[in-house]
């Protein structure tokens, strides 16, 4: 549907744009990064450092980086539709936009809600470095008490007149230990009710009050750390929103979070997923029907397999009804539960098919891929914790599309 | 909801406001305690082929309106919110189905206006055992003179005693249990040595068990080929499972939000139901999972109209998910309600009892999930 | 463990027992009642009606109806394992204790809450009724606008001196159209919280302010009443337990009621319950190797057996470990849940197993077992609803044997 | 808990204050942070050796106290509880299980004796594939003088590295995939062409792949019956199973409880988060699984204690749903716990993984759901 619809409102002018990107892949696109998905983490494939130093940069220029933002901040002023033509072309050559991911939390969260509430010059001093992928950013939101409660927080900004101070302790930032900027949600307020006092600092990370401290998971070294704020400073000018109305602006960037984390499947890093009934194939094998030669396994890896792909079509629905002009929907905790659901349902069923193969932690007995199999599959059980637990996005749906009665607060 | 024209979003409205004003769930009460042969209320299938909802896949050189399966779908999903009977999907949907995909010109131009206008009722008859199996098929259509003799019998025919012809599915060759070696019929309920008997069934609907003792047809009652008629079945089936699964979204929906209501109304312990967060967690995966179904069925429908090369798939998907969550829907309908959901002045049961009926006709979540993996190779 | 245990303890003592009843039954069980289970709503088996009165007579002359109650009141005073050995020998040869089943809750509520609440008066009067199977009791208990919360009934007793007069509506109270007694939880107390003025009156069904009118359910004719009381009239001497106390009674009497509820299996009616896996071959088919023909049916068809099977070993425990002292456990939440699930998805594999031919509703179509299947898959929808639903009972599970806080009044 | 015999509850209550005492999971992060290649603290072990554990089911004459399985799954439950790691359930349960049930007189009086008082550790080498199948054994022994050439690898054998000596599962006969043509034999860790290597696995625990290189044995290595293996194989996998279970049974358990102790103490929202009734609901559902499977897990030992003629059907139900009940419980634990839950800091993260690898071994859910299906003829 969506392609006949973008047929018809956008036209020609679509398909010059399309043969526009073609042509400018092929001149400037790495061929050696085809498929190549830079992790978050970083480092992981230092092997391609400067192809994609030289493509973030190339990208950044056209603005192609956060392709959706005003040109005036360092994107390209694309609508839904060329920016999907432009993800189709890439996709095509197996292209990867790695600014949303190298800017942590940048172009996905950050750079979208300073889009909303931000002033004029909050837009020029930081748009332009998240859009082109030089600046990163971290966000302090979660606190070691707080958890799903995030209002409980009690990292405390004082006024000093034209700046804050800052203390107080974050976990759970995300690339804190890389970032130059940190968007932090600090109490401002003490003496008002717990969400009435609370407002949103940007603070520079290099500076002397700013300690992080990386975290170590079950699945191993992971970007996340805990960040320390001794007498942190904050520009007043880098208030983002009103003062006290950070939970306000909080609540609109934990959207446009939820809509970031919506689509099913591994964390990427291969070329190619492969089909899992294939991986089955080979680790199982095959009667002689054909079939999968463990029934039981079969029958919940075609449950799966139909989830996934109602998961899919459900996610092409919500494009061609908002018809070009995508929005942070209520879908979105919808979506990022199934799409939890079926990322760590592939990892469990990876693990059950691959057995002890899939179940090494270092060593020559394992390759490489099957050395990330158990890595994936334990990181996974993050996805339903964070970004608004599982149980969160259910008692959002309950209350905000439902209409039930509150059942987080009082029951 | 997928994104609608126009002339959909009209047909939809129109279909809502036809349903809730002529063809509520207390009509259907009425006519099961009526214990009505046929199982609908006729006045309401000639208020549907008046507003031409029997010509929605038929070209217009026939007589129809040709706007689509998902069109139709919108109005199967009406219908089945409360509960409406009629021959509209047996006929409407797979009967004409059977003729636009197999029927030769000649057949079309005798059936389909019939069909449109009302005047013919015509349903597959498929099944001869309990349980959806079209290869099982064991009524044999042995060639004699210039036509067939057909023998053997069929159960559970789809408004089978409403039906004024069927499509019967009959062996010409090959084992049973085999693929090959069968053809399908167009058989006149009048035909000498056709008879048939309504079956009394949980949901209240339409069924027939119909026997043809050695019924004599036409060269021209063969609908399609000779011993190849499989892959003409299974795409007619495919289009019944779309219908039915739209229909079952239809019901869904509506237990659905009687559900919600009765959370958001019923008190207990000093306050709304709704409010326990174990029930509120509950209702919000129903409403998640009502969603991810809907897209499959829609999905299903769409891929039907656009003729895609992965209908089969789509349409086993759809039959699936929707039925496994019809399933849960049905029971939480009658668990949130409690007692009063058990007691039969309720409507709740009439969710549940059609719930099932609709989850095992041609082909239960089981089989679809087989034929889902076959369908993908492992 | 426990036929071991108990031939220690018991020795021989036992041993003679069981053969005193092998003869017993051989003289008085009328063999045309092998297997024969005598259905709650009476008359589904009116051929036997004979045999049945007569060997429900001999039972009674023994005080087997009721066998561990107190020989004063009709039972025989036997222990646990003489118990125990009665019922295993009825078993052996399909004789059914119909005195439980026909004195609607008689047996196995009423009367065990008399024998701990009762004055002497009151077990003198009735019990012995209730264990020659001659009066029947039903139980007075929701309210068509209580539902699982019980303690918020307005059926009012007045105090009249030396008796009550009670105005009001339950509903659900099973066997009430055939019952000489009712047990009813009526409100003596307005004016305190609402547990606090609740008690428990025995009154009789037979006067002129009692009227009962059946209850059509989603599975057809039910043994279920609404019961009106208009002016009804209950002794002061029918007060069982403490005026305003009648919160415990009923809390005691509703603990009798889960521990008769944990048995899995359909509603009996049938010489004997087919395997399920019998069936499934039967009209599933078997492939090549001896399958069943549903490879998806199978492998849940093999969960639902094993939750059965576990269910199963899990009551023989709590008998083992109870040793011969068997009492109304915290166990009785889980088992009833256990109990229920097992009984439904039975019944939903059942329907799935049958297709069409166990989806008939009356009719030549089908044979009488085939007809059964329907029935019995709505009528267990109940299951999980009355005696505390499904939910009632995880919350008890909750707060009571877990110690989680409240959930069910705050959260 | 089953009705347990003064002398089981003395062992009981010694088990669990020991473990509590002297190897609780603190220890088990020692372990796994020293990186030893054996995966066990020896200390333990000669603590378990000298409390009589590895001589629980030899008969006296061999230097045990043969109390059975039941206090032996008493035992592995305690350890199952904190992580303990040794070699106890792989040589004192099924290596002395293997010369118990297929032992001749001579072999057990060689073997039982150092297997009770620890100087030597036998552990069966079966799967040779990354899932659990016995019958695609292909380990070659080939008849050769008086005895025997083994040729073949065996992977991600139990304790595998610290092994004095293997049950190694051989063809001698028959195709791969077929029961017939199997047979085990007793093989010297130290005889000539064995060689292994540790593997690294997510659990933390002890494995080893062993290949058998042209290894020659003498007649007297034949443990059972030569070509028809398989049914002692299946007795001493069974008594594994059933072991493995007892383990799981213990790893829940605690899973279960630092789950449930985190209810009771994290606020969130003002509040326990215990409160919340949908997480009130889930941990009810666990409690009522946990006791369930418990059942199944001790009928299965006491079963074998009893020599029952339902051993094999048993120990699958005890797998299964043990380890059904293990992967719902260790899934919640970190999803309950949250973001702590996720660090490596935390304990809970060593339950998960521990889960999954007693779940793969001696056969997954899947695998047991298929044998009990067979078993029971369906």
């Amino acid at each position: 549907m969506t392609a006949s619809a973008t047929k018809t409102e956008h036209g020609s002018d679509l398909e010059a744009f399309r043969a526009e990107v073609r042509a400018w892949l092929k001149d400037n696109f790495p061929p050696a990064l085809e498929g190549i998905v830079p992790m978050m983490e970083g480092g992981a494939d230092g092997s391609h450092a400067a192809d994609l130093a030289t493509w973030r940069d190339r990208l950044a220029e056209r603005g192609w980086g956060a392709p959706h933002w005003p040109k005036a901040y360092g994107g390209a002023g694309l609508d839904h539709a060329h920016v999907r033509a432009l993800a189709q072309e890439m996709g095509r050559v197996g292209a990867i936009n790695p600014i949303p991911l190298l800017a942590g939390m940048g172009v996905t969260m950050v750079g979208p809600t300073i889009l909303e509430y931000g002033t004029d010059d909050q837009k020029q001093r930081h748009l332009p470095g998240i859009a082109s992928g030089k600046v990163r950013w971290c966000l302090g939101l979660s606190e070691p008490n707080a958890g799903s409660d995030l209002a409980s927080l009690s990292t405390l900004a004082e006024d000093r007149g034209d700046h804050f101070v800052v203390n107080g302790q974050k976990i759970w930032t995300s690339g804190a230990d890389i970032s130059q900027w940190c968007g932090a949600l600090v109490r401002t307020d003490k003496t008002v009710a717990k969400h009435k006092g609370i407002s949103f600092l940007m603070l520079p990370m290099d500076q002397p009050g700013v300690r992080t401290r990386p975290i170590k998971l079950i699945s191993g070294a992971s970007p996340f750390c805990e960040t320390f704020f001794d007498d942190a400073r904050a520009e007043k000018d880098d208030l983002l929103g009103e003062l006290n109305d950070g939970w306000n602006v909080i609540k609109r960037l934990l959207q446009h979070e939820r809509a970031s984390q919506t689509s099913a499947g591994g964390p990427g890093g291969k070329k190619k997923a492969s089909a899992l009934h294939e991986v089955a194939k080979r680790y199982v094998g095959v009667d002689s029907a054909g079939r999968l030669d463990d029934p039981d396994l079969r029958s919940r890896l075609t449950r799966h397999l139909m989830d996934a792909a109602a998961h899919k079509l459900t996610a092409e629905r919500i494009a061609a009804e908002a018809k070009g002009n995508p929005q942070v929907s209520a879908a979105a905790s919808i979506m990022k539960n199934s799409a939890t659901g079926i990322t760590q349902a592939r990892s469990e069923l990876m693990l059950e098919i691959m057995g002890q193969q899939g179940f090494g932690w270092e060593g020559d007995a394992y390759a490489a891929d099957e050395l990330a199999i158990v890595r994936e599959w334990l990181w996974g059980k993050a996805i339903s914790i964070y970004g608004g637990s599982a149980e969160v996005q259910r008692n959002i749906i309950s209350k905000n599309i439902l209409g039930l009665p509150e059942t987080t607060q009082k029951g | 909801m997928a994104a609608l024209n126009e002339e959909q979003s009209l047909i939809r409205d129109q279909a809502k406001s036809w349903v809730t004003e002529q063809a509520p769930v207390r009509r259907f009460r009425e006519m099961r305690d009526a214990r009505i042969e046929t199982a609908y209320a006729p006045e309401a299938f000639a208020a549907m082929v008046d507003m031409g909802w029997t010509g929605i896949l038929v070209p217009e050189s026939y007589g129809g309106s040709d706007l689509g399966y998902l069109t139709f779908g919108l109005i199967l999903e009406e219908l089945g919110r409360q509960l409406t009977a009629s021959p509209l999907l047996a006929s409407g949907l797979i009967g004409t189905s059977a003729l636009l995909l197999g029927g030769s010109e000649e057949q079309k131009q005798v059936w389909l206006p019939k069909l449109v206008d009302g005047s013919a009722i015509l349903t597959l008859a498929v099944d001869e055992g309990p349980r959806h199996a079209p290869t099982k098929t064991a009524l044999t259509a042995a060639k004699s003179g210039g036509g067939f003799v057909l023998d053997g019998s069929k159960a559970m025919v789809l408004e089978g005693m409403a039906a004024t012809a069927y499509v019967v599915v009959a062996r010409t060759g090959g084992a049973a249990g085999s693929e090959d070696g069968l053809s399908l019929f167009l058989v006149p309920a009048e035909a000498k040595g056709v008879s048939r008997s309504a079956r009394s069934t949980a949901d209240s609907r339409g069924y027939a068990d119909v026997t043809f003792a050695k019924v004599e047809v036409g060269a021209d009652a063969l609908l399609g080929k000779l011993d190849a008629g499989y892959p003409l079945l299974d795409a007619i089936l495919d289009r019944g499972r779309a219908g039915l699964a739209a229909e079952m979204l239809g019901t869904a929906s509506q237990a659905f939000d009687m559900t919600l209501e009765y959370l958001k109304t019923r008190k207990q312990f000093g306050r709304v139901i709704g409010s326990f967060q174990a029930l509120g967690h509950r209702a919000a995966d129903m409403y998640s999972g009502m969603e991810l179904a809907r897209s499959c069925v829609e999905a299903a429908l769409q891929a039907i109209d656009s003729d895609a090369d992965n209908v089969a798939e789509l349409c086993s998907l759809a039959k699936c998910k929707m039925g496994d969550h019809l399933h849960l829907v049905s029971n939480e309908l009658i668990q949130m309600h409690g007692g009063i959901g058990m007691t039969d002045e309720y409507d709740a049961g009439f969710y549940l009892k059609r719930a099932r009926a609709l989850e095992a006709i041609y082909g239960n979540q089981a089989f679809h999930r087989e034929r889902y993996a076959r369908l993908l190779g492992y």
